[in-house]
């Protein structure tokens, strides 16, 4: 049972902005399993919070047997795990989901980002030969953008215009006139509709990583769906699940 | 050896131990980490006659010490569940208990007769469901329409009829009682409490259908003493469940009058949370010299 | 300077934070932690026209994430407390509200009658105690003699009266129509869910009455829900409580409908409850720029 | 506001037996207003677990502002307590309620603690300078036994005769044949219960600080009553607060 609930360790933990911090786990083997745009389960070791999050994971160093994510403190969980320094135990289960697929070498992609689904696409810069344009969004302060630079064109977009592009990340597409075949992306909902339709007007392959509520993270619970054109084969009516059949899926099979 | 195995209705399950329906699937995705063949039963997600979608998300929002459910029993229909589900539970051996649920008496009924030739031990009827507008809760929370309903649900099973309660009633012994004159075999609860939480940075409420269904161990005092109230008031056997966390929970449950326990919430925070349950319950009989765990069924009055 | 000061029922209280009954005594040994002048208003322990004793030990256990209490409304009847604690709470700047309790409705009305000359701004009338054998809940559980005992306190009663609801009905909503109905000028909600703990290891009920009220953060939820329906319901000004630990709670409540809030089994945990809670709701004003925190009072429908 | 709430540090923490350890704390100037048989209230960091547990007071070191507590592992809460190492934060409330009286230099008193009655028996020890005999009880496994040798004749009872006397304190102080003109105790209310029987038979003044299930500690609730021979000043009934007007009682004005 290689996806087990495990113990595992903080290698370091670094503040990045204001809410964002970035950590890196020592997670054993289970890593050898983990791609882009999967996620884990953190559970908190306070009792009066019972379900996990789901974290997706930023960065995989298969040969250390290490994962990195990069979260944002939204309340008294990830409060709690922003809190955990070197050497403190942390309970995960995973890798969990389907990630972003592989990507033929003569492609050219975006890989967009938006606030705190920045991270997952860190990876799958990382992993992908294809040819990128890497575009990120933030509403004001940036993180992890000089990271992406080893793997690609970066461009930016912040809402105030403190940095690149004034305006969402479509804005900075504009402005720097980008083009490409595909489209991979991760953040918040109304930028991924707006991604879904600009790939639709482009007839541009898009994935998008969505986001919901969870409580089981394993596709029992039915919590987190979303919406499907079609019937999907497991639920039988117009949804599937984030956490088990997603979090990646192809834009068009989902309704924003 | 220690006896372990309980009796629901003429059902004997190796140990006390089953899933609560609605947190399990119907064991496909908890197989990876619990081997089914360990449990007492496995309860499925409530299934109806048609498919059903659902609510809208956010359908879960965490509580203190528990969360709460809108998921308005999403299920992929009768047919589905038939040709699907209970072959994959069949290759376990473990009793099969289907939940079902309807909005009119007729859905329950079209269920209910679909089951009557499958390999199904055991019936959950739910009529307490908190998240749907018809059916379910409604049904629950008056006792002659809980008699009504469990009679016409009688009449058609072939399988017993476990009819699960809703604690949110003035007196859990009045709907017990009815569910006892309408012939139940045997009676689950609690069902979950109805819970509202509210985002105040976002103003909003944190699930889409406003209110939804408390679970886990925050409610455990409520379902503990619902459990022993009706165990006082009705001689059916009793499937005690409400935030069921650890084999202490369990034993809690058992001492106040259940024959059989439902674990629900603990899965989504620990996924092995069904077999350490198991594990503990043997290990409380052996400290304290329990020979068959019959004999703690309703022992602390 | 942003407003802080709410009205329940033509009496203004500085601040919407109060002290849940039965948890704050009648001030005295919070008095060494919190400076009552601070406070909205002190809900003092239910006071009876005689001394009652209470129930035997123990009277609470700790459950996960709150705790079951049957104290059993001990007090030290009416005489001592008019003699006693008005005078130690006059010695601040706060708003006295009396919790009243009694075992028949000639008990409420003594209570109520003696207290007419003196110098206490609200009455809270406890039927929902379930601690108590006789009174208390049975008055809480039924709308008609909740609306009867409320008719018959306002008809003795000199300052505006507060019913205070009982959580474990069916249908909150037909009791605080009830007490409405009756005459009330404001519903505090919610008393405690009846609960119970079983001490495994001695077989044993942790309480000695058996079964005891069910407060704290556990309960939240059922509380926010329970305030939300009444708001909609009627049209008297509520008093929220239930599982209140922080600043976000007490807004959690206003903007469900609740003009004022109860502090109860948070005290326990830190002395400093109310007084945090008050700072924090005006941090969160500041924050989202609230003029006026009478803006927040039901604004999530 | 001087016995506020606040949070310490743990000095030290051992292991004395089975289930009972030992932790130091370093508590500032809460620790000069102390004396034996008060009580701290000690704070779990877990949300799901929201009662302070009241523990005895087994020691105070008032140059070094530090207090000692000695705890039986009886639950969750107690047994994170123990897994506190030097360093860590603790929570704690007091000292509270009414300890032990003086006692003048010409008297004797017996000091009897059963169980994990005994530690607050150690300061009162330390701090009666009249003759004493101290009568300890225990189930099996002795502890905090040699640190009383300091203070008094040290007489042993074990249920199983496995040290000293066998059966209880009452049987050491018969088989050893003590006398006094006092007592003062700690233990289960059985013990205090033939305690409270036999100062009456040999007419001796007795004290008994006495135990039961706490919520606020401070005399707010009414949760830790005693049942009292007559009408209570405060209560106006026939009860205590075992919380606020004790822990220690003098025999004859309660009921056990």
């Amino acid at each position: 049972m290689g996806k087990g609930k495990r113990t595992c360790v903080v290698k370091s933990q670094e503040r990045l902005a204001e809410d964002v911090y970035s950590m890196w786990i020592q997670a054993g083997d289970m890593v050898q399993e983990a791609g882009p745009g999967q996620f884990i389960s953190v559970y908190s070791k306070d009792g009066s919070r019972l379900l996990p999050r789901p974290i997706s994971i930023c960065e995989i160093d298969r040969p250390a047997g290490a994962l990195r994510i990069v979260y944002r403190t939204v309340g008294e969980g990830t409060r709690e795990f922003s809190e955990y320094g070197q050497g403190e135990s942390v309970d995960i289960l995973g890798p969990l989901g389907n990630g972003f697929p592989e990507v033929s070498r003569n492609k050219e992609v975006f890989l967009i980002g938006g606030g705190i689904g920045i991270p997952p696409m860190l990876e799958l810069a990382k992993s992908l030969t294809c040819k990128k344009s890497i575009i990120l969004g933030y509403r004001d302060t940036l993180f992890l953008n000089q990271e992406f630079e080893a793997y690609g064109d970066v461009y930016v977009a912040t809402e105030d215009g403190s940095a690149g592009s004034r305006g969402n990340v479509l804005d900075a597409v504009r402005d720097h006139g980008l083009k490409a075949d595909m489209i991979m992306a991760c953040g918040p909902t109304p930028m991924l509709k707006a991604i879904k339709a600009y790939a639709e007007e482009h007839h541009m392959e898009c994935y998008l990583s969505l986001e919901e509520k969870m409580a089981c993270g394993v596709g029992a619970c039915l919590a987190c769906v979303c919406q499907t054109k079609e019937v999907d084969h497991h639920s039988n009516v117009h949804n599937r699940r984030i956490c088990k059949d997603g979090p990646v899926f192809r834009a068009e099979e989902v309704i924003l | 050896m220690r006896k372990t195995s309980v009796n629901i209705a003429g059902v004997e399950l190796k140990n006390p131990v089953m899933t609560a329906s609605g947190t399990f699937g119907s064991g496909q995705e908890y197989g990876e980490f619990v081997d089914l063949s360990l449990l007492g039963g496995v309860v499925t997600k409530g299934v109806s006659n048609v498919p059903w979608p659902g609510n809208p998300a956010p359908r879960i929002a965490e509580t203190y010490g528990g969360m709460i459910n809108a998921i308005g029993l999403q299920n992929p229909g009768i047919d589905v569940f038939v040709n699907r589900d209970i072959p994959y539970l069949r290759q376990y051996d473990t009793r099969i208990i289907v939940n079902v649920c309807g909005k009119t008496a007729e859905d329950y009924v079209g269920v209910v007769e679909r089951l009557a030739g499958e390999p199904v031990d055991l019936l959950e009827i739910n009529i307490s469901c908190p998240n749907v507008k018809e059916g379910g809760i409604a049904f629950g929370q008056d006792p002659k329409a809980v008699e009504a309903i469990t009679r016409e649900v009688k009449n058609h099973a072939k399988q017993p009829v476990i009819m699960k309660l809703s604690p949110n009633v003035t007196d859990i012994t009045a709907t017990a009682k009815a569910a006892q004159a309408g012939g139940a075999d045997a009676i689950s609860l609690i069902n979950t409490l109805t819970g509202m939480k509210i985002d105040i940075h976002k103003r909003a409420f944190a699930v889409a259908n406003k209110t939804g269904g408390l679970s886990g161990p925050a409610i455990k005092p409520v379902a503990v003493r619902m459990v022993y109230q009706v165990a006082q008031a009705v001689k059916l056997p009793i499937i005690g469940m409400g935030g069921i966390m650890t084999a202490e929970d369990a034993i809690e449950f058992i001492l106040a009058g259940a024959s059989a326990v439902s674990v629900g919430t603990a899965n989504f925070h620990n996924p092995y949370a069904t077999a350490e349950i198991i594990k503990g319950i043997e290990e409380y009989m052996e400290r304290y010299g329990v020979q068959d765990i019959n004999e703690l069924i309703g022992a602390v009055r």
